[in-house]
């Protein structure tokens, strides 16, 4: 897939940085102000199609391939998973064993919400940026064969 | 007499009912795949209506309020954990249906529904 | 066992997160081939331990209730014992089964992660306690098996997922617009809660009532709701097949529609007499339907839309029968229900898993291009005998036994033309049945079956495990009953002052 | 507030109207974002910040994929003609359903005064001690986690199953016997 004209690029450039610092912050604060990891995630989701549609895809390739993108989703509800069984193994299924740990008001004093809303984020994120490249890969290849016939 | 504290539940309930005419008399895969959005609309705002207190404040608590003031003018914060699951629902079965429509406009060049075999109706 | 409760949901999640990463690693199928089977019988042996215990209740996160229920709750009564036993029963023997038929599919490992994901959400289903909790489990499992309809990718798979997916979502919209009318009602989530602090019964619990009806009767596929199912059961790969008509449709609709309306809002009148019709135009319909078809597998999907109007059916007259007070009557016709749903579980499962078996070998699955398959495949051809004896109700068979029990309970019951309806539609089942023995496996073998060999080891040992279900689940009833079926069917019935209560109010 | 929320939601119905009756797909797709935006004002007026976030992120995704779905063909008009008689059923059918449900509406708990019940026993939960000044979030993350981790799986079960459908070739043919022979 080709990219975007010149100032297409630089406007995403520009721009994503913010992006992905929106989605970072509401990921992490979460639990103290509006947000949440599927925000975030939805928001890394977009920050990354964004990149996808201006630069192309074999540029971003270059830098996530595709396997790593079914990793990432893979790895991020396997840790929500792990969270809950932490839970589990010091009593029960889902118990936040962590919590006010760290004061108050404070990315710490979550327990175990923020470093869920962060799995919650990287799985959410990478989902959408995955159905988003399988279509694209469809429509590449779609085009290619046209052009066989 | 005319109870007019449940007009805004109407509403949610024209969206829902928008979004099922659209699905049933629609001819169009794009156009159903909307009336499922539009469905979503309803349900989320009948919950978000559900839950709302007159005069009431997010479910946010600020280092300074007092617990007790909160409690008592916080709006339901259940519908909108319910609503924000709903979202996410909402937003699957849309990527799903969108593959679905892709491959199917493949295989027939169409998105209409009265072109594809079983899908009339 | 109150301590595993909350592992029959987790282990196959973390297997179904598991196998996207292991479909990247090469050679990743035969991995996921073999882990399948794996993960499927810790489970097994996990729904066996749970059968012993007695009924338990899991609090997620510790929230153990002071002054109400604040977390969600995981429930293990009888009934969902019952409905584990079913479930994974069925699940254990289709992977083994798909072991050997998916090598035909591409992508091995990602039928294996929907198809865990599948089990989970209908484990989860079936322990819920909390209402919007089984709302969230039914849409896994629904979207799994959306998923998995058009795992094949070829044109009519595509559109029959299509049809099921709008369809189904249209159904879930409507069971959270009722989720929504209780917590408006009630302003609880859990089931026990809504059911204690239900209002007198007034036209918004009706609309929440009528909008569940509607939503898990397009689940269980009831007779106006009827429409994808026939096109989505078909169309799956046969070990789906088997899943989709076997265990999904109760889990997704049956089941719920018993928690919800017996547990949760109360059996009234009007909702008892709409089951029983529904039920009983569910049964006519689908086998009149069922008898005009030449395709194999959509003669199955029709068969088993007219075997879930008996379930229905016994439910409306359990339903009835415990307003007016006689529960003897009440909890026969519940037997009825739970061990028809059990039976129909094992042989509609054992059917489409012969017309998958046949499918495999053969390549066709249309009825006139078969024939003499007794020849070829014989350890098919007897399972498949089996199973049509079974669902035609012939009488050493488990489904003889099951619908003998509706039919007394609906004849006590005293309506005496649904029950002659009952037999009548059973003898249509026989009818049906007779052609599909005739023409797939007597006679002389067919071009099509001509070179057709048995299938392989691991396909045939599903097959013959539940046709051994489908021989001796019948013979065995006294034994397996007092502690299976009927514990599970006074779950049901011990709500009946709830249900008195609110026969009153409206 | 009552107003503000009608006027709002009469425009999410109008909006919802025009995408629904649009003839080119794209007009389609953008008129269902304006409903989308006009309906996460209505989260922001209705105290769900979280919720407005989340409805404008969604929605933007939602736009994205759809105008990637429709491909080629979002310049494409289409439904030259229009059925009067199937719409006529389905603006009787709706107001059947509309009234229906007004009876219905008498008995429920009117707007602004929700019970509450199960939320008063969240609320009254210290900040410390559930981890989460956003009950929301303590909601979602904390009371009901265990929703939450359906509600990923939901996500993560539909793109699996979005990625097996769109892959190229679904079944292998020559394995075992061909089955077009």
């Amino acid at each position: 897939m080709q990219g975007m004209t010149l100032i297409v690029k630089q406007v995403t450039k520009l721009v994503s940085g913010f992006i992905f610092l929106f989605a970072i912050y509401h990921i992490l604060l979460g639990h103290i102000s509006p947000g949440g990891g599927f925000v975030g995630g939805v928001a890394i989701g977009c920050g990354l199609i964004l990149l996808i549609l201006s630069y192309g895809k074999e540029y971003f390739n270059t830098l996530i391939k595709d396997r790593t993108i079914v990793i990432g989703f893979c790895l991020g509800a396997i840790a929500f998973l792990l969270l809950a069984l932490v839970g589990y193994c010091g009593g029960t299924f889902f118990e936040d064993i962590w919590a006010g740990y760290g004061g108050k008001y404070t990315i710490l004093s979550g327990g175990t919400i923020p470093l869920m809303n962060i799995a919650i984020g990287i799985t959410v994120g990478a989902c959408l940026v995955c159905v988003f490249v399988a279509l694209i890969v469809f429509h590449q290849d779609l085009k290619s064969a046209k052009g066989e016939e | 007499m005319f109870n007019h504290s449940f007009l805004p539940y109407i509403m949610a309930f024209v969206i829902f009912a928008m979004g099922l005419y659209t699905v049933v008399c629609k001819k169009n895969i794009i156009k159903i795949i909307v009336g499922l959005i539009i469905i979503d609309y309803g349900v989320n705002l009948f919950l978000i209506l559900i839950g709302y207190r007159t005069g009431g404040i997010a479910p946010i608590r600020a280092a300074e309020m007092n617990a007790e003031k909160f409690i008592n003018s916080s709006v339901d914060p259940v519908p909108q954990a319910l609503i924000e699951t709903s979202i996410v629902i909402g937003l699957g079965v849309v990527a799903l249906t969108a593959a679905l429509a892709v491959r199917l406009h493949e295989k027939y060049g169409t998105f209409d529904t009265t072109k594809i075999r079983k899908l009339k109706g | 066992m109150e301590k595993l409760l909350p592992l029959l949901v987790a282990i196959p999640l973390f297997a179904a997160f598991l196998l996207p990463l292991i479909d990247k690693i090469r050679n990743g199928s035969g991995i996921s081939r073999f882990l399948a089977p794996f993960v499927s019988l810790v489970l097994l042996i996990l729904v066996f331990r749970s059968l012993a215990s007695s009924e338990v209740t899991y609090w997620v996160g510790g929230w153990t209730p002071e002054s109400g229920a604040l977390g969600i709750s995981l429930v293990l009564d009888k009934m969902s014992s019952f409905m584990l036993l079913v479930i994974n029963v069925t699940a254990f023997a289709v992977i083994l089964y798909s072991h050997n038929y998916m090598r035909r599919y591409t992508s091995e490992s990602i039928y294996y992660c929907l198809f865990f994901l599948m089990v989970t959400g209908m484990n989860g289903l079936v322990l819920a306690g909390d209402i919007f909790n089984l709302y969230v489990f039914l849409e896994i499992a629904a979207m799994a098996s959306y998923a998995l309809v058009a795992f094949g990718c070829d044109t009519e798979e595509l559109e029959a997922s299509f049809k099921y997916l709008v369809l189904g979502t249209v159904g879930s919209s409507f069971i959270i617009m009722g989720i929504a009318i209780l917590y408006n009602q009630t302003g609880h989530l859990n089931m026990a809660q809504i059911s204690l602090n239900l209002p007198a019964q007034n036209m918004a619990i009706l609309m929440a009532g009528a909008f569940f009806m509607l939503g898990f009767g397009l689940k269980a596929a009831m007779v106006p709701f009827h429409a994808w199912l026939p096109d989505a059961h078909p169309s799956a790969p046969a070990p789906i097949s088997a899943m989709l008509s076997g265990v999904l449709i109760k889990a997704l609709g049956v089941y719920t529609l018993l928690r919800v309306f017996f547990t949760v809002l109360g059996m009234s009148f009007e909702f008892a007499h709409i089951f029983m019709v529904l039920g009983a135009l569910s049964m006519v319909i689908g086998v009149c339907l069922a008898v005009v078809q030449w395709d194999f597998k959509r003669l199955l999907a029709y068969h088993s839309i007219s075997q879930m109007g008996y379930v229905v059916l016994a439910m409306g007259v359990a339903g009835e029968m415990m307003i007016s007070q006689k529960l003897s009557i009440a909890s026969l016709a519940l037997l009825g229900a739970l061990f028809h749903l059990m039976n129909h579980a094992a042989f509609k499962s054992l059917l489409f898993l012969c017309s998958g078996a046949a499918e495999y070998a053969t390549g066709t699955r249309l009825l006139k291009q078969l024939g003499g398959l007794k020849h070829r495949m014989p350890v098919t051809s007897g399972c498949l005998r089996i199973a049509a004896f079974s669902i035609s109700g012939i009488p050493p068979f488990n489904g003889f036994w099951s619908k003998l029990i509706i039919v007394i309970a609906v004849f006590q019951a005293g309506h005496y033309g649904l029950g002659a309806l009952t037999v009548l539609v059973s003898f249509m089942t026989l009818l049906s049945f007779i052609k599909v023995q005739r023409y797939v496996l007597d006679g002389d073998p067919s071009p099509c079956v001509e070179k057709a060999r048995e299938v392989p080891f691991a396909m045939g040992l599903a097959m013959v495990l539940l046709a051994l279900i489908c021989v001796f689940a019948g013979l065995l009833l006294p034994y397996f009953k007092p502690f299976l079926l009927d514990q599970a069917g006074s779950v049901l019935v011990q709500n009946v002052p709830q249900v008195i209560h609110l026969a009153a109010g409206g | 507030m009552t107003v503000y929320i009608m006027i709002l939601a009469g425009f999410v119905i109008f909006a919802s109207a025009v995408a629904v009756e649009a003839k080119k797909l794209l007009s389609t797709v953008i008129s269902l974002g304006a409903a989308g935006m006009a309906l996460s004002v209505i989260f922001l007026m209705l105290g769900a910040p979280d919720l407005a976030i989340t409805q404008v992120v969604v929605e933007v995704l939602c736009l994205i994929w759809l105008i990637r779905a429709t491909g080629e063909e979002r310049d494409a008009t289409f439904e030259t003609q229009r059925d009067r008689f199937i719409l006529a059923i389905g603006l009787g059918g709706g107001g059947v359903f509309i009234t229906l449900c007004y009876f219905a509406f008498q008995s429920l708990v009117g707007f602004g005064e929700p019970l509450m019940n199960l939320s008063n026993q969240y609320l009254q939960n210290d900040p410390e001690k559930i981890g989460a000044a956003n009950y929301v979030m303590a909601v979602l993350l904390n009371f009901r986690g265990y929703d939450t981790l359906g509600e990923t799986t939901v996500l993560l079960c539909s793109i699996v199953g979005a990625c097996a459908v769109i892959r190229k070739i679904g079944r292998i043919k020559d394995a075992g016997h061909d089955i077009n022979s």
